[in-house]
């Protein structure tokens, strides 16, 4: 046995609190250690080098670094031991940086604990074996789960790069949050007519299907192949036949449906189209509100329909697909009013969110841009605007940023100004925040061209006086407080995780944080992908975004999925189960508890015994600590090497 | 204020004994404002809440014992029920005032005079006897008329008794005030 | 009927003083929901904002003595009808459960110590959950049609939330819906839990003065012609020194300020004699002048929808 | 973080490389300061985790071990972590049954994001640990 040792400094990041020339000192006393040195940055370029050329000078047969997480630089030194014509699986490495140096003050503990944390390295590396990895194909298709800006950007990437992309929207249009919008910030675009144009070329792509109203159900499978099942929703209207006349709606005599584009600023008919540019253009009919259902007697829609295309007895369907890799960009949620109780909680119809703003000032909105007051339809000329309503709030659970109000309170304040000139707008505020091209510069404009006065300090409460709400405010600079009568107040309420996000991670075995966000892979170096190989995030699925950032993720998923999917086959994982067939007694406990299936009964010579699936193994070693006869071994995490880390660590 | 200075000692202790008085942290407060904002009695201090609670971070001890506020807060706990922190604020003003007090200071005399005949009348007769408290705060505080222009009215209506009403466990509860005078010396 | 309830009841000094009426207006309406009130023997004063404002020690030990008392009537309850008995009881009780030593330093100063077994709530609290809207609605016989009351909870009946554990901080409803249920009409109230000035009517009167008047004017605002309280202290500052309000804000406010426990005996068919309303400084005569009686089928029907809001 | 002071004792602890060793690492990015006892063993998943290497790092020289896992349905095998709890909860009745006390042996779900949790985790059970001292295995078992 030849092991080589290379303890990493990492600048000082390691050196600093761990005397790492001692550790190679006492590494070079460990049975089995033919070479240890420390080295300034073992990552780098000649870093890499001079473990190859060792390698070959020392003839070492097992390779250990000990430097930084392997979560971060394993898959690097697998690569360097492999040019050096050494299995990548002789290769282990020691974390004496995040579990170390970075975390403990007292240098000698750390170079003890350091020392320790290389002895237990080099004992799993002598009892590793060569793996070797076998190949399987992939589907060269993708799905996207969610159509807003992220998820059409990566579909459209994916698509013009040649892949086959399936598109899953839950609601009835694809266009997500960005469709509900007026202008956007720092340019004052139309929103619409800026992602109009993308959401036309999605339905007409000729590799892009797209599954409106329809929701992930199920995922099996692993990277390169998926299966996935895919619950598109009843809207008991056949779309194959409707044509997206909109006869029905006007036709309709249900008309207190609750508008979710609109975001309930006014209501719509029980047989709707969300919005003019809704794409697909179809109805549908929402069976809370349609007399059909709640009465029982109706139909006329079914009666004025020109193509016959409402169905009442409809039902969801289940359909499945096949592919390769996912991207998930289910976008993100609102804060509930109930949870801000000193605003209100909903119960005053002039305190109303930004993107119930956005609605009112939006062309195409249900007051085709005129801002009212929602309680009696007349102009307001006092507006307050409220930021970080609900963020950066630990008392009610959100104790984050919400990333972008800060920017579309400017915005909306300027628009307020070119909608009513005469009105005066107040911007309750804690910190600006406005660290994009040209976002600093766009909050300025709202103060010094368009007059929206901008208060330093939160709001305590807002109640109704008369026809006004009066809004209770400080001005921290001043150390005074501020009392606002408004006649129209818009709340920043906080971004939060998508309504059932957590739900879909756990069908797709991808990690949430404790807001329920979705977790990157690594949050500078991998951040859109998940720990699920050939699973994908984009947009604020991962974390509250604006759209250009979104955008830039849609189009990073996609590299990756391109990238990913540009090869016919993938190597398989190698360090996946194996059952020694001789020491089985068929007692298949592993096949029960295997929580992917992956072990099927087999018959050898008369005898009842486990076999493996390989492509199907994800590695999670269950099957190992379940068999009571040791016969069935995670390769690369067998009880030996375990153990044997064990006795390193214990054994003194 | 002149220029300060955050290294000097004395300063830094004062927050540690403010969190070790009242077991909140005042650090976690971000200067949000909520508390100013919300706090009735604003218009009256002369520090609002966020700065008390900003002076206390800065270690401004001298500021904090000496200031109106914390002898006008009356303990409403609208800035507590609304910190988005979860800070105790009242309880914070709270501990500031007994903490004043321990160094003998108080800036706003008459509610330190009302608080005390309000003790006194307790200490004596175990309750409340509101026409006494009301007599001595007028002969302490200076303010002989305070009220006057209730009494006709309170009279009339027979709302105020004339004689204290003494509860048999009154040397328990006076004991109680001799023990913690002990405690506290 | 439920069976027969009881309560040991502190009823606090100023229920002795100056609110004897929401006293007697309490036991009457107590009398007619089938529930006892038990005066803990020889209770103290527990020290209310003058105790804390100068010492937590003070305060705890001020308060807990009565606590140990209601103990030792073997009750795990006690009954306030005064906001100010109920936190300073509360916060003794939480402070010397969470905190062994302080528990410790509190029973020094006491004769007999304090297990920390008693859990103190409202009148209002009790009314609300442990009698229920139909149980209050029940004893209803009279009408008071030209009654629209503002609902005023005051700033520490229900807050904070973490030590009140009681209805909404921001927006509670119990009393509204109690009044709801005896068939007053109650006015939608932004001002429920805003600070009428507390114990500053003595020391800093003017600060008084601008608090109330900020919570009558939005009284008034809100289309109410009476205010309902829960608080010796808030109805002395809005009906006391409503006069010096109007006088020092150049306002001429004049609303009655009863007692929720006077509005529901009223309703329960008591007079405003024995609900003590008459010793009110602002006469609620005219507004309450008119009381019919109610036939039970129009009520029964009246409370169901109440219970529906 | 405060070391919790006194000789530093054997604490293994045994993380699932997806949710666990990723929430350490986070903590060590964070430079969460925590006691040094701690050495962590990486698992590709909680349910790797034989109740026997437990036993056995305790048996050969460990003073406690800490085995942390993804949250229940977080897990990145699905269902792994279940079969973690079910053995692991099994192991901490039978502890005592060899001379053990239980509180030796500490089971806790830590995601990749929770790093101050895992600092708050590994600081408070290291104190437990050396409140317990270390383990005297012969009269830890005598005093059955």
């Amino acid at each position: 046995m030849r092991v080589g040792v290379f303890i990493c400094h990492c600048g000082n990041n390691i050196a600093g609190t761990i005397d790492v020339a001692r550790v190679a000192e006492e590494t070079r006393k460990l049975p089995g250690v033919v070479y240890a040195t420390n080295y300034m940055y073992t990552c780098s370029e000649p870093g890499q080098a001079e473990i190859k050329q060792t390698i070959a000078r020392e003839g070492l047969n097992r390779v250990v670094v000990a430097a930084c997480s392997p979560r971060m630089h394993e898959v690097t030194f697998r690569r360097t031991v492999e040019k050096a014509g050494l299995n990548r699986y002789l290769f282990e490495m020691a974390n004496i940086r995040e579990h170390v140096s970075w975390i403990g003050e007292d240098r000698e503990a750390n170079t003890q604990k350091a020392i320790e944390a290389v002895r237990m390295a080099v004992a799993k590396a002598i009892r590793n074996r060569p793996l070797v990895s076998s190949s399987f194909a992939v589907n060269k298709k993708v799905l996207v789960i969610g159509a807003g800006v992220a998820g059409m950007q990566a579909a459209l990437d994916c698509a013009e790069g040649g892949l086959e992309t399936i598109v899953v929207e839950k609601s009835p249009s694809v266009g997500g949050m960005m469709a509900r919008l007026d202008k956007t910030f720092p340019t004052i675009d139309c929103s619409i007519c800026i992602l109009g144009p993308k959401m036309v070329d999605l339905v007409q792509h000729e590799r892009i299907r797209l599954h409106a109203y329809a929701e992930v159900e199920d995922v099996k499978g692993y990277v390169g192949n998926y299966q996935v099942k895919i619950r598109k929703k009843t809207t008991y209207v056949d779309w194959t036949k409707c044509t997206g006349c909109g006869v029905c709606m006007e036709k309709c005599p249900g008309k207190n449906a609750y508008d979710h584009f609109n975001c309930g600023v006014s209501p719509t008919r029980a047989i709707n189209i969300p919005f003019p540019q809704a794409i697909p253009k179809k109805a549908r009919i929402d069976p809370q509100f349609c007399r059909q259902f709640t009465k029982g007697k109706c139909g006329v829609c079914a009666k004025v329909c020109p193509t016959k295309a409402i169905n009442y007895e409809m039902e969801d369907e289940i359909v499945s697909e096949d592919v390769g890799a996912i991207v998930v960009a289910t976008g993100y949620g609102l804060l509930d009013l109930e949870r801000l109780p000193e605003y209100g909680a909903g119960r005053y119809p002039d305190v109303i969110t930004g993107i119930q703003y956005e609605r009112l000032l939006n062309a195409s909105g249900p007051t085709a841009g005129h801002i009212v007051r929602p309680s009696d339809g007349t102009e307001p000329k006092t507006l307050v605007f409220v930021s970080c309503a609900g963020s950066r709030d630990k008392s009610i659970g959100v104790p984050y940023c919400s990333n972008f109000c800060c920017m579309y309170i400017a915005k909306q304040a300027i628009l307020t100004k070119d909608h009513l000139p005469d009105s005066q707008s107040y911007v309750f505020y804690m910190d600006i925040r406005a660290p994009g091209k040209g976002y600093d510069e766009f909050t300025r404009r709202a103060q010094e061209e368009y007059g929206a006065r901008y208060i330093r300090g939160r709001v305590s409460r807002i109640y109704p006086k008369g026809k006004k709400m009066v809004v209770k405010g400080a001005d921290t600079l001043l150390g005074t407080q501020v009392e606002i009568e408004a006649d129209l107040v818009v709340l920043a309420t906080a971004a939060t995780a998508a309504p059932g996000a957590s739900m879909l991670a756990e069908k797709l075995h991808i990690s949430y944080d404790t807001n329920g966000f979705y977790v990157e892979s690594h949050p500078k170096l991998r951040p859109v992908e998940t720990n699920t190989a050939g699973v994908y995030l984009a947009g604020a699925a991962q974390g509250p975004k604006d759209i250009p950032a979104s955008v830039s993720q849609g189009s990073a998923a996609a590299a990756k999925v391109l990238s990913l999917l540009s090869r016919d086959a993938l190597e398989s994982d190698p360090a996946i189960a194996h059952v020694n067939a001789a020491a089985c007694v068929g007692c298949l406990k592993c096949l029960k508890t295997c929580p992917f299936q992956a072990i099927k009964e087999e018959d050898l010579r008369g005898k009842k015994v486990a076999a493996v699936i390989e492509t199907v193994c994800a590695g999670c070693g269950v099957c190992t600590s379940t068999c009571p006869c040791g016969a069935i071994q995670l390769e690369h995490f067998t009880d030996n090497q375990i153990l044997a880390e064990v006795n390193a660590l214990c054994r003194m | 204020m002149g220029a300060i200075n955050p290294t000097v000692d004395r300063e830094r202790d004062f927050m540690s004994e403010v969190v070790k008085e009242s077991g909140e942290n005042p650090i976690l407060c971000y200067q949000c404002g909520n508390c100013t904002a919300g706090c009735p009695y604003t218009e009256f201090f002369d520090h609002p809440v966020h700065r008390i609670m900003r002076l206390i971070q800065a270690g401004q001890r001298e500021a904090v014992m000496a200031s109106k506020a914390i002898w006008l807060c009356a303990s409403c706990e609208t800035c507590t029920t609304r910190c988005p922190c979860e800070i105790d604020v009242a309880h914070i003003m709270d501990t500031l005032r007994a903490m004043a007090l321990r160094e003998k200071k108080c800036a706003v005399r008459d509610v330190l005079t009302f608080y005390d005949a309000f003790l006194a009348s307790l200490k004596k007769h175990g309750r409340i006897f509101e026409m006494g408290i009301l007599m001595r705060y007028n002969l302490l505080s200076g303010h002989v008329f305070a009220d006057a222009d209730l009494g006709p009215k309170v009279l009339a209506k027979g709302l105020i008794s004339f004689l204290p009403r003494n509860i048999r466990g009154r040397d328990e509860v006076a004991r109680i005030f001799k023990k913690f005078d002990e405690k506290r010396r | 009927m439920a069976d027969k309830r009881s309560y040991p009841y502190y009823e606090g000094c100023s229920l002795e003083g100056t609110a004897a009426s929401y006293d007697s207006s309490l036991r009457l309406v107590m009398k007619s929901l089938g529930a006892a009130l038990e005066e803990p023997p020889d209770w103290s004063c527990c020290g209310s904002t003058p105790a804390h404002a100068v010492d937590h020690l003070l305060a705890a030990a001020l308060a807990a003595r009565n606590l140990a008392i209601v103990e030792g009537m073997g009750s795990t309850t006690l009954v306030t009808p005064c906001p100010s008995c109920l936190s300073a009881l509360k916060k003794a009780h939480g402070r010397m459960a969470r905190n062994g030593a302080f528990k410790e330093e509190v029973n020094g100063l006491l004769d007999v110590p304090y297990r920390c077994t008693v859990a103190a709530k409202s009148a209002l609290q009790v009314i609300y959950e442990d009698m229920g809207l139909e149980e209050v609605a029940r004893p209803v016989t009279t009408a008071i049609p030209g009654l629209r009351v503002a609902p005023y909870y005051g700033c520490i009946l229900n807050r904070p939330p973490a030590l009140a554990c009681f209805d909404d901080p921001e927006n509670p409803v119990s009393m509204d819906l109690i009044l709801k249920a005896v068939g007053v009409e109650v006015v939608d109230f932004a001002f429920k839990v805003e600070c009428c000035g507390a114990a500053f009517g003595v020391p800093k009167g003017e600060i008084v003065h601008r608090l109330s008047a900020k919570v009558l004017d939005l009284a008034l605002d809100a289309g109410a012609n009476c205010i309902a309280v829960a608080c010796p202290l808030c109805q002395q500052n809005l009906d006391l020194r409503q006069g010096q309000v109007n006088a020092a804000m150049g306002t001429s406010f004049n609303i009655p300020v009863l007692y929720f426990s006077q509005i529901m005996g009223l309703t329960y068919g008591y007079s405003p004699e024995q609900l003590g309303i008459d010793k009110h400084i602002v006469s609620a005569g005219a507004l309450i002048s008119t009381r019919e009686p109610v036939e039970k089928a129009a009520r029964a029907m009246g409370a169901g929808q109440k219970e529906a809001v | 973080m405060p070391d919790v002071g006194g000789k530093e004792l054997r604490i293994v602890g045994f993380l699932c490389n997806w949710c666990s060793y990723g929430g350490a690492d986070t903590a060590g990015v964070a430079r969460f300061k925590q006691p040094t006892d701690l050495r962590i063993i990486r698992v590709p998943c909680s349910g790797r985790v034989d109740p026997l290497f437990v036993v056995k790092a305790l048996l050969s020289g460990a003073d406690g071990v800490l085995v942390s896992g993804c949250h229940p349905r977080d897990c990145h095998y699905s269902d792994g972590n279940f079969y973690a709890r079910r053995r692991l909860e099994m192991l901490k009745r039978f502890l005592p049954f060899i001379g053990i006390d239980d509180r030796r042996f500490h089971y806790t779900w830590i995601s990749a994001s929770e790093g101050q949790r895992w600092q708050q985790t590994v600081t408070s059970f290291t104190r437990q640990i050396h409140e317990l001292g270390p383990l005297k295995r012969v009269e830890e078992a005598r005093a059955l």
